[in-house]
Parts: C-alpha cells; structure tokens; sequence
C-alpha cells in the first residue's frame, strides 16, 4: 500500500444473523483521491461504510487511518476522525428546516445561547448556493421531493469540512442536472485534498470521477484498480462473474392494440392537460426533471391521488380509478418510487411483502394459501435473484438494491396487464439491471404494457418504443424512438419545444 | 414441546422471555403462598384474567394496526347497560346478547370512520369516543346498575366446565379466532401490512378503508363480549364497567411484545401479557401485601418484565 | 361452586385471621373503616390478625370482587367486606360462608342470605338529613324557600351516592317544593372539578342559586372552597357529606353549614369485633345500623364527635 | 396583527384553523349564554384551566419526542402530597417547594431512564410510574388530605394580578419558557429532531440519552409546579390529585396539532387546545346541560375539532 494512504481497511469481516457480510475485505484510499467502490447488490458495499462510520462494528480486522489504527465505536466519533457519509438510505429529520439539519447536532448559539437562526440560514443558504442547488433553506424537507432531499443530503455531509466524504449511491434519484452538480461539488472537494469513497451501480460515473476503483462480490475483495487500466466491461466481469455485452437490446415486437389512452388529464397544481396512449406490447417510456410532475401523472392513473380534469380510458371503457384497489381491479399495477416510504412493510418479511398485492388471489375463503404464498416467494427471489437468507428474513435487513428487488417482486407477482416502474432500477446493480430490462421485454412481448419513469436518460432512450417528456407538469413532446435523441429530449425536458 | 423449549432458548419465539419471566414469576410466588398453585386459585386466576383478557385481543388487532382504542371501557359499559337492560325488560336472551354485539361493534366501527374517513388520530377520535359512549351510558341508565336480570343469565359466569371457569373458554375461543385472523387470513396479513407501512398497504390495492373499520369494529365486537361477561359474572348491568380498562387492556397487549408504532403484536404475546399483570397483582393479594405497596409493586414489575424482556432481546441479536 | 377438594375451611386458631375489605383505597373514607378494624387488632393482639384489601377505584367492581376470591383462597377465619355491588360478590360470599367462614357485610348490602351479620347506615337517610339541615340553614338565614338548588356528585354511576342525592332530592321536594334541584355536576372525584363545576354553577345562575348539596368529601371540599372564595355563604346554603380535614375547617368557618358524617371508624371495629363473636359461635342480628350524625358548627368542636370527624386521631397503632 | 390574519387565512399559520375553531366556540357560546363573556367567568375559566395547562406543556415536550407520559397525574400527587407534608411539618415554604421540584424532577427523569436505559416503550415505562408513584403518594400520606398549610402559601392561588387570578400567571410563565426552549434552544430544537428521526438525530451527535432525561424531567417538573398549584388553590395536601389527568394533558396536546409519533407540536397549539377543551366543559356548565349530554357533546365537541381542524389542513395544501 502506498504510503501517504489516508484510510487502510484490512481484513475487515461483519456477520449478521444468517449472512455474512464481509469475509475479510480490505483497500486503501490516498489524500485527494476518490475510490470507487462496485459490485452487486449485496456485495457488502454499505455494510463497508457503516462500519467505517461507527454504525456496526466489525467482528474482526482493522481501520487505519493516516496510518494509525483506529477503532470507531460511533458515529459521533467517526465525525471526531473526519469521517462524514451520505447514506444510501436518506437519515434527514422530515420535520425540520434543511438549514436545521444541515446543523442537527451541532446548532450554532447567539451569545445568550439561544440557537443563532440567522446564522444558520445564511450559512445554510451560501453553501446551497456556492453547490449550485436552488432552494429556500427555510423549507421543511418533507416538502422536497426525493431528488432535492438527496442533494440537501449531499450538501450538508460537504458543508461539515471532513477529510473523507463517502457517497453511497448518491446519483440514484438524481437526472442529469444534478449529477452534473454533484460531480462539480466532487472536483471541487478533490481540490481541496478531500477523499472520496463513492459508490454506484452507474458505471459510467466511475469512470467520470474515480481515480482508482475497488470491486466487491458476495463479501469478498476482488480487485483494485487505477480506472485508467480498466474498462466498462472488465469490471462488469469482475462484479457479475461474466459479461454483458448489450445492456439495451430490446428484442420484442411492438404494438398491439390501444390499452390505456388519457385525454387532457390534469391534476390541478401538479400537471395538465398530459394525453397520451399505451399499446399492448409497448414500453411507454417518461422523461422529465425532478419535480417535473411524472411521479404526480402515473399516481393519478393509479387513482392514488384524485385527478381533477381529463379522461382516460382501459381498452376503450372509460376509466377513473377513486384507489388503488380499482387500479389493480383494471390490470394496473405500480412500482412507486420511493420504496421505503411506498414499496415496502420494511418491519415483515421477503414473503409477506412479495404476496402483499397478491393475498385476494391466493385465498381459500379468505384463508391464505400458504403453499402458494411460499411457492410465489421463492420463485420471484429465484427470479429476481433477492440475495436474503430465507424468505422470512425481514425486508429492512436487506441491502437496498435487494429492497427494490421485492418491490418489483411484488408486482409481478400481482399478475397485471398494465405495469407501471417509477424508477424501477434506483439502486440496483448492473447484472440485475440487466435482468430488469429482459424482464421489461418479456412482459412487453408476452402483451402487456409497460410505462417505464426513469430519470436515467441512457435507460429510457435504451429501452423505451416512446418517451414522452414532461416540463413543469406539461406534456412537452412524445418522442418516436427512431427520433431519439439525448439533446432533443433534454432540450424538451428543460422546457424549449 | 421440545422444539418449543429449544426454540425459547434460541430466542426465536418472540414470545419466549416472557414465557420464561411468567415461569419464574409462578416459582416465586407458588414458594411464597402455598395457595398459590392450588386448583382453586388458578380457577380464580382465569376467571380474573378472562374478561381483560376479552379486551386486550381486540386491542391487539387495534395496536397492530397502529392505532390505540381508549373507548374500549366505554363500549364495555355500554354493553353491559344494553344487554342488562334488555334482557330486564324481558327479551329474549339470545336476542339481547345479539342486539349488544351488534350495538358495541357498530360503536367500534364510528371510531374506524372517524379515524379513516375523519382523518382523525385514533387517540383523539377514541378519546371522544370513550368520553361520549360513557355519557351515553350514564344517560340511558340514569347512572344506576340495572338489577333483575335472569338467573340463566347469570349462573353463566358461575359454571365450571371440566373444572375451569365458563369465562375462561369463551376467552379461549376468542383468542383462538382472533390466533386463527391474524395468523391465517388475509385480513390478518393485511392488518399487519397496513400497521407496517399504512401507504405501502395502499398502494399494493389493500382496503385499508374496511380494514379500519374491521379493526376497530373487531375491539367493539370484543368489548360486546367481556361486557356481556362482566354483567353475567356481576349479575347487574354496571354503569361504571370497564372504567381504566383501556390501559390494562393497551398494558397487556404491549408486555405482551405489541408494539405502538403499529405492525408488531402476536395473539399469544398479549395472552401472556395479560396473565402476567393478572398473576402479579393475583400473587399480592394471596400474599397480603398492603394494598399500596402491592400497587407499587404491580407498577415496577410490569416494567421489570418487559425491561428483562428487552434486554434478553437485545442480548440474542 | 368448585373447589371443596381443597376447601379444607379456615383454621380457627387465635389469633384469627380476619381479611378487611374495602371499596377503595382511594379515600379517607375507607382509610377509617381500616383505623377501627386496626385498632380493634391492636386492642386484642392474641385476639385477631387483620389484613387489608382494596382495589384503588370505587369504579372498579369487577377488581373487588377478584380480589375476594383470592382472599377466600387464603381461608381466612373472618372476612369484614364492604361491597361495592350488591349482587357481583354473591356467589364468592355464599362459597366463604358455606365453607365455614364468618361473614360479616358493611356499608353496602349484598343480596343474600349466607351473610351472619350486616352493619351499615342508611345513605338514602343520609341524604334526607342535608336536606332537612339545608332547609333549617335557609329559614335561619332569610332565604326564602324558593329557586335553584344543585348537586355536586362525586361520581356518577356509584350506588351510595346516588343513594345520597336521592334522598335528598326526595326530602327537599317534599320540606320546599318551590325549590327546583338541579342535575347534578359530577367531578371524578376530583375536588379542582368540583370547585370548577361549583363556579360555573354560581355564574349561571347567580342569585337563583341558594344551595348547593355535595355528596362526599372530594365534592365538598371543592364547593366550599368555591363558595368560600366569593364570600356568598350566606346566600348559598352548602351541605355535604363524610368528613375530611378540610370539611371540618370549612365548617368551622361557616362556609359549609352541615355534614352528614357516618361511623366508618364503628363499622370497622365493630365489624372485627362481630367476625369474632362468630367464629366463637355467637350469634347477632341480621342488622346493625351505624348511624349518621349531622355536624355544624354547633357541635363541630364537641368531645363525642371528634372519633366520628377524624377517626385518625384514635389511631393506636 | 393583519398579518396574523393573513398568515391564517392561507393556512400558513399550524394553528389557524385552531384559532378559528376557538373563535367561532366563543361567539356561539357569547351569544347563547349572556355569562359566558363576563369578566368572572372568563377568570374562572383561565383558572380552572391553569393547572391541567401547566401538565399539558410538560406532555408536549414528551409528546413531540415521540413518547407519552402517563405518569403526569401521579407525579401531581407526588408533589401535591411532598409540598405540604414538608410545609405542615413546618419546613420554610420556599425550601419545601424546591425539595417538592426536585423530587418530582427526580421521578420524571426516572421515567426518562426507564425509556431510554431500559429500553422500555414509554408506555408502559410511565404507566409503571403512574401505578407506582400513586401507591407512594398513598402509602406515605396514608391515603388521607394534608392540613396545616401556611396561610401565605395558601393565599397565593386565590390572588389575583391586574385582575386575573395568579395561577394564570404562573402559566403564563411556564408557557413562555417553553416557547422559547422549543424555538429558541439547541435543546428545544434537538427535541424536535429526536422525535421527527431518532437515528438520525442520534448519528448527528445529538445526546439522546441526556435528551431523553431533560424531556421526561421536565414533565415532571411541569407536574411538581402543577401540584404546587393545586395544593395552593384547595389548601390542602391531596393524595388523589391529579388522577386522570393524563388523558386531559394529552389530549390538550393533540388537539393542538401535536402528533404522538413525534416530530410536530408547539406550546401554542398546546395551549388552545388546553383552552378549547376548558371552554367547552364551562360554556357546556353555563347552559346548565344535563351533565351526562355535556360530557357526550365534549367527547363529539373534540373530535369534530380535531376533524374540520384536519379537513382545512388538506385543503390548503
Ligand atoms: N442489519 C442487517 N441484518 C441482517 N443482514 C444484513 C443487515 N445489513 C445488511 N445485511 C446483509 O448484508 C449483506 C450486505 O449488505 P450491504 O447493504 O452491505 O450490500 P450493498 O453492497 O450495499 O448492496 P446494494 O448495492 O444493494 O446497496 C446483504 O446480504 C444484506 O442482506
Ligand atoms: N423541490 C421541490 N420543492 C417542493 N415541491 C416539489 C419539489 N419538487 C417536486 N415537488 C412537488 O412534486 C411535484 C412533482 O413531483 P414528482 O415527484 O411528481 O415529479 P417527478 O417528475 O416524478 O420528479 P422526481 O424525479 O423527483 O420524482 C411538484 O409539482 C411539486 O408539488
Ligand atoms: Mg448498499
Ligand atoms: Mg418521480
């Protein structure tokens, strides 16, 4: 290891009830560089992290930083050692100000000790600012939306001046603006000496920021390597164990008959006037930026929210959902896209929360099918590749690709002709990526209909027959895929026709 | 029986500590009082425990669900006036016991509406629902106990069957359902679901309107059946019925290992919940301990239990 | 009943044990009952052994009667009960009285015959009496017998107070039929609501109201801090009912004209002293009333009141 | 002021519609009860609702973490009962009130280890307290009223300052300092992030373990100033002040916009709703409705409030 190496981790091993984490893993980060760190779902990454951070404690190895061996017992601690960490599950008090929990734990006072709410907000205000992030540090952060939660996040792990910074997946609920943002706010800590660790299933972004990158599976050490030797494809195969070569080939034959058409459909506040259709054997895909109004669009389809102008229309019957419940009733089934506040029961089980649209089917006079409730867990784990223990472990101890992995479980487990993904690959590696797309065209080419939300433009334009782009909660343009093109659609979703 | 030994020293049966704690507790108590153990006093322990424990399995399903049900006394009262008052006035027992049901589920419901359609905190919409239901019953009873009930009636409450108290199986039968709901039906795993995550429930195409009001009628329903207990084994309709119980009922269902926050809670762990707080202050009382300082007692073993229960908890993870 | 394989039935050795049983152990009232069965205990030490038993509320019926049964499992040679509810406690007193152990009732009766002696006093008489010193008051004073009267009740729904407010009611009506008696304001036993519910009742209705009756110490001792408080005793004729400190201090100083105050102190030692003369095979009469004496501020400070006032200071032990 | 007006008639205001609500109650109440408004009654009504006031900023504070503390009523009595032992025994008044501050002090931050050291849900750690603490207060006071008080210490409760009654002030005091704790202090605001996200406050550094002791102690601190208060206002030492108050304070709380799974709640919203509640069971007495309908109108009265309170909300977002 090179010598001037700000953090050593060797060795380092955790075990949780029935799973083994990390089997002894180890790399090193040097002043001034980010590391990437890649592999599966599961692979141990943010397992790593919070050991780091005082979160867990590891069972054995040892942490060395600026070559002395530490042990951090807490978090409190890891911040003392000039540890800080964006988490991959957002730890932000809902309640509060984002100047408050830019400050949570450590408020400023005046001199008669009362909190210095001045200094808070202007502070808070100059770091939005000098990050590029617009938005008034006054607001409480359960107003955000989930993008702009991430980027406060974000901010304020910069805003605490530590000597390493860790990004867990911080790009996941991002669009393109943004990233740029934060690949900006990473060059600039970079020139100030920072350490980064940044992890991401988004491949291209390690090749963008990283110098070096340290690749994991199944809780073991695979390699480190400079990102200049590497390539896309050499690391695809040290993570999964083989290659993929085409990420985006859609093989399925579109268009069939009209399955969903909406007129002029408006939510009053959120977006108007949105018409579009759906065929059978289509990928219908959204494109927008965040806070654009895509997420508002498909929820009202789903009568989860109350539409308040429009039509819409099931194979030609007229349709207006008053809940979910009718929804599905139709053949509409969701994937939300927040998964722990939307998707998941976190507290029960793989099983139960596959099953958990599925009960009314699966029913002998309201007695549960229990043979069939095992028999539909253990195929969507098989088929989903759900890295748990068994199918009773609790959702909330899997890592979080594996989370999302139940939730898209959960609906196909629902048999739906109409599939809605809002986000269906936040967090999710690229081996399973790739799965969720063949998924995708297997639906499409067995005749249902897919209407994929994604904020990863190399995702919709790879695997959507359309893209319809939304700016501001207005229908911009429904692009044909033989018009794709990445500066026509993003000239659309910042608002020029 | 083995694998259940094993499994409670694995610390995989949630239930397991406080199996353990009651066992220890029972050893203590049964050295202290020759009586404790005696055919006699375990009759009148079930007996005792029966109609709380009523309560508390209705409460459960409440607790799961993430709510709280305060009028859970109120509609005992209310049961109690109800059916005394209609089967003094000559109706047909049957009939009366069903009149009452349906009354105290009907009660349970208006609070799944007020809370669900309401968008009312359960504690509140409970809260007004205690206060409101008690009037009513002060009111339709000019807050008199109702006498002359018939003696069908209430020699219920006296029987023995193979030696144990009437009351002690109908409470066996309610939890057997109530084991049955939550642990085999759909509706029990959407109670849980929904006490989980109340929105991941409802966009995965759950009811969660029927589920409430099935909730909280299910604690009405419970309530119509200790009330009709409570004026059997009191022989009049008592206006006062069921005065503090919500919070030995939330008590029992909360040692038992039910968690407040919704989506944690076994039919079983309430049981035991509710023998435990029965034991100790049946165990004070056969012991002759001062009333206050059994009351002291009562309080700082109910903590003790659930602090032991907690640590072991901890301990096994 | 179950239970005889065990029943082996007290022991009779001196000394006796003898299970005191109170409604509550929530007021001063029953406090008494305890000093003279206690003291009785002190007296005679060879004699008896007391031990004492009480839910903490009057509402609680069904913990009372929980808490015989386990008494009745310990076989006590004599029990002493104040039963809150005139049928709930039958089946358990026959069962004691059946196997042997003397059963002696006060306060409160219970329906039925298995019971050797019965001491208590008459509430609705009770009741009679304020009315009757309330009327005295206001001839005394000049008021005349005519506008609005109102209750202060401690707790709706408890037997003995509604005993109390309707003797007075009756009494009233038939000594000044011009007066109207109000609904009665219930205060949870609460003397703060008491004194609330006392102003509001002055505010509404000023120089109507001329008097006010309160049912208990708690329900007293608020209203005759209301009243003392805008200096109106003159116009508004208070009386009440039991005995507490604070009671006697607003007799003393005229706020509170009269009291009707029972022998809580006699029906303990008496109650002992008859458990005793039964467990030895005497016999006594199926009655025995204890009284009630009306206290002003005539006889407040007489010597022969005083162990009726304030039992405590008889305290031996 | 105007912009008062306009920050509620956006809905900016958390507790507009409260303010409304409170509003449109007092014009109703004005025009059909011609006392309702009167200088005197308006005294009454802040007096009476001073005391349970006091508790319910207490609870606020254990509310928006999260928890509950069903301690608060007996702790009262604690100190109810502590303040006038030590002044009957002749202590200096202003040394007896500081021990009564610490002591009941004390208990909440037991409460508060219980919570947090224990690991037991607040619940049933502070309905231990609640059962425990009440048995103290009654064995060591023998259930009976202490007398004796120092008459400068008495009078205090019945001053009145610039014509509205002391205890109000006191209130008002308490109110301030917590309004300035909750939204001026790194306390108050650490408060808040405990409860909105108790991980993520405790990965930020917060001391939740010193957090946890100064919310629950403060509770009882609230508590010990309540009991004072009452102790004053009757003059006596109560050992059963305080019971039930726990559902009031809680209920003040929530009504006033505070959520019991913590984050959310202000002193102000507590306040009005400590207020809204106090003014419907007055205006309720002032109409002289019979008190069995007044106490189901309150139950209906809270939860509508709480409901058109929720409606307006989900309207102006
Ligand atoms: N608290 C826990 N209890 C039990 N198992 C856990 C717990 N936390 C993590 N695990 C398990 O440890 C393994 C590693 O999880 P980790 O979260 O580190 O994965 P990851 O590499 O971050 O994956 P992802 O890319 O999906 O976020 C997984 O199998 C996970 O199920
Ligand atoms: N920064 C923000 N501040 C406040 N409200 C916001 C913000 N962003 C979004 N919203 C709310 O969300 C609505 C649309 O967001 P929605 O989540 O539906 O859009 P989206 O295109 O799915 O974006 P995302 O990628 O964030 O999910 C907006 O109309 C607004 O009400
Ligand atoms: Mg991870
Ligand atoms: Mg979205």
């Amino acid at each position: 290891m090179s010598s001037s190496a700000l953090l050593e981790l060797n060795q380092i091993v955790k075990s949780f009830p029935g799973v083994k984490a990390l089997k002894g893993v180890g790399f090193s980060v040097t002043s001034g560089e980010v590391h990437g760190l890649v592999g599966e779902n599961g692979a141990g990454k943010s397992t790593i992290i919070k050991i780091l951070m005082g979160v867990h404690q590891k069972d054995s190895g040892s942490i060395k930083l600026e070559g002395k061996e530490v042990i951090i017992e807490n978090v409190i601690q890891a911040g003392r050692l000039g540890l800080a960490a964006v988490y991959q599950d957002l730890n932000l008090a809902m309640d509060l100000s984002i100047g408050e929990n830019f400050f949570i734990g450590s408020l400023p006072r005046k001199k008669n000790g009362f909190v210095n709410w001045k200094y808070i907000y202007e502070e808070t205000e100059k770091t939005l600012n000098d990050l590029n992030i617009k938005v008034d540090p006054k607001k409480k952060i359960s107003e955000l939306s989930a993008a702009m939660q991430e980027m406060v996040a974000i901010a304020k792990t910069v805003h605490r001046n530590a000597k390493l910074i860790i990004f867990d997946e911080p790009t996941a609920l991002l669009t393109n603006e943004e990233v740029e943002i934060l690949f900006n706010i990473i060059a600039t800590l970079k020139k100030r000496g920072v350490s980064i660790i940044y992890i991401s299933h988004r491949l291209e972004e390690i090749f963008r920021v990283c110098d070096r990158v340290t690749i994991f599976k199944d809780g073991e050490f695979v390699d480190s390597l400079d990102v200049k030797e590497t390539s896309e494809d050499d690391l695809i195969n040290k993570m999964v164990g083989r290659n993929i070569t085409e990420m985006y080939n859609i093989g399925h034959q579109k268009c069939g008959d009209e399955v969903l058409s909406v007129k002029n459909l408006s939510r009053i506040g959120h977006f108007k006037n949105i018409s579009f259709n759906v065929h059978s054997g289509e990928i219908f895909g959204f494109f927008g930026l965040v806070g654009s109004g895509r997420t508002e669009i498909v929820r009202t389809i789903f009568g989860a929210d109350k539409l308040s102008g429009g039509k819409m229309e099931l194979k030609g019957r007229k349709y207006i959902p008053k809940s979910p419940i009718e929804a599905i009733k139709n053949g509409i089934g969701l994937l939300p896209e927040n998964r722990k506040e939307q998707g998941l029961a976190l507290a029960l089980s793989v099983k139960h929360n596959i099953n958990l649209s599925s009960y009314r089917d699966i029913n002998k006079f309201s007695f549960v099918d229990k043979k069939e409730e095992n028999k539909r867990a253990d195929t969507y784990i098989d088929k989903m590749a759900i890295k748990t223990p068994s199918s009773r472990q609790l959702v909330i101890n899997l890592s979080g690709g594996n989370q999302q992995k139940v939730v898209i479980g959960k609906w196909l487990c629902n048999d739906s002709s109409i599939f809605i993904f809002d986000e269906p690959t936040v967090g999710i590696d690229v081996g399973a990526k790739r799965e969720i797309y063949i998924l995708m065209e297997e639906l499409a080419a067995s005749g249902k209909a897919v209407i994929l939300i994604s904020s990863y433009l190399p995702e919709v334009m790879g695997i959507a027959d359309k893209i319809a782009v939304i700016y501001e909660g207005n229908m911009m343009a429904i692009v044909d895929k033989k018009d794709f093109s990445e500066e026509l659609i993003l000239k659309h979703a910042s608002g020029i026709k | 029986m083995k694998k259940l030994i094993n499994k409670i020293k694995e610390g995989k049966l949630a239930e397991g500590n406080l199996i353990l704690i009651l066992i220890a507790l029972i050893i203590i108590l049964a050295i202290f009082s020759p009586k404790f153990l005696t055919a006699n006093n375990i009759r009148n322990l079930v007996r005792q425990t029966s109609i709380i424990g009523v309560v508390a399995i209705g409460m459960t399903f409440v607790i799961i669900s993430g709510g709280i049900d305060l009028s859970v006394g109120s509609i005992l009262g209310v049961a109690s006036i109800v059916s005394s008052m209609l089967m003094a006035g000559g109706m047909n027992i049957g009939l009366a016991l069903l009149i009452t049901l349906v009354i105290s589920t009907i009660l349970g419901v208006v609070n799944g509406i007020i809370v669900f359609d309401g968008k009312v905190p359960p504690f509140i919409a409970t809260l007004g629902m205690m206060t409101a239901a008690r009037g009513i019953v002060m009111l339709v009873s000019d807050a008199r106990m109702i006498a002359g009930l018939p003696k069908s009636f209430t020699n219920f409450a006296q029987k023995t069957i193979i030696g144990l108290p009437s009351l002690f199986f109908v409470w066996l039968l309610v939890i057997i359902v109530a084991y049955i709901i939550t642990t085999q039906t759909v509706i029990g795993r959407n109670l849980f679901a929904f006490g989980s995550n109340p929105e991941a429930a409802r966009l995965s195409g759950i009811n969660i309107r029927m589920l409430t009001y099935f909730i909280y009628g299910a604690s009405g329903f419970t309530c119509a059946i200790a009330g009709i207990l409570m004026t059997s084994r009191l022989s009049n309709g008592i206006p006062t019925a069921g005065s503090g119980y919500e919070l030995d009922a939330i008590a029992a269902a909360v040692v038992g290992g039910a968690s407040l926050s919704g989506g944690a809670g076994t039919i079983v762990g309430t049981v035991l919940g509710a023998l435990l707080i029965a034991i100790i202050r049946n165990g004070g009382n056969l012991l002759g301990i001062n009333p206050f300082i059994l009351q002291i007692s009562v309080g700082v073993l109910i903590v003790a239990s659930v602090m032991i229960d907690q640590r072991r908890k901890a301990s096994s993870k | 009943a179950g239970g005889q394989q065990e029943a082996s039935g007290p022991a009779g050795e001196k000394p006796y044990q003898i299970a005191v049983i109170i409604k509550a152990t929530d007021s001063d009232f029953w406090q008494y009952l305890l000093v003279g069965a206690k003291n009785y205990e002190f007296e005679h030490p060879d004699l008896v052994k007391i031990t004492t038993y009480g839910p903490p509320s009057e509402a609680d019926i069904a913990q009372q009667v929980a808490i015989l049964e386990d008494v009745i499992s310990t076989n006590p040679d004599g029990i002493v009960m104040a039963s809150t509810s005139s049928d709930a406690t039958v089946p358990a007193l026959e069962m004691a009285y059946d196997k042997g152990i003397a059963i002696i009732t006060v306060d409160n009766k219970v329906n039925t015959d298995k019971v050797h002696t019965f001491l208590a006093t008459d509430n609705l008489v009770g009741g009679a009496m304020a009315a009757e010193k309330m009327v005295e008051f206001m001839k005394a004073g000049g008021i005349a017998l005519k506008g609005k009267v109102g209750i202060i009740s401690a707790m709706a729904g408890v037997q003995v107070l509604t005993d109390r407010d309707d003797g007075f009611k009756k009494k009233l009506n038939e000594l000044a039929p011009g007066i109207e008696v109000l609904d009665a304001r219930y205060i949870d036993n609460d003397i703060v609501k008491a004194l609330s519910a006392t102003e509001d009742l002055i505010t509404t209705y000023g120089d109507d109201l001329i008097g006010i009756f309160a049912d208990n110490n708690h329900s007293a001792d608020g209203a005759a801090r209301a009243i003392g408080e805008q200096k109106i005793q003159d116009k508004v004729i208070l009386t009440g009912y039991d005995s507490d400190p604070e009671e006697v201090s607003a007799i003393k100083s005229g706020v509170l004209k009269a009291i009707m105050v029972q022998d809580p102190y006699g029906m303990g030692y008496k109650g002992v002293d008859s458990a005793v003369t039964i467990i030895e095979g005497g016999k006594l009469p199926a009655f025995v009333n204890t009284g009630v004496v009306s206290v002003t501020k005539k006889n407040v400070n007489d010597a022969d009141v005083q162990g009726v006032l304030d039992p405590f200071s008889m305290k031996k032990y």
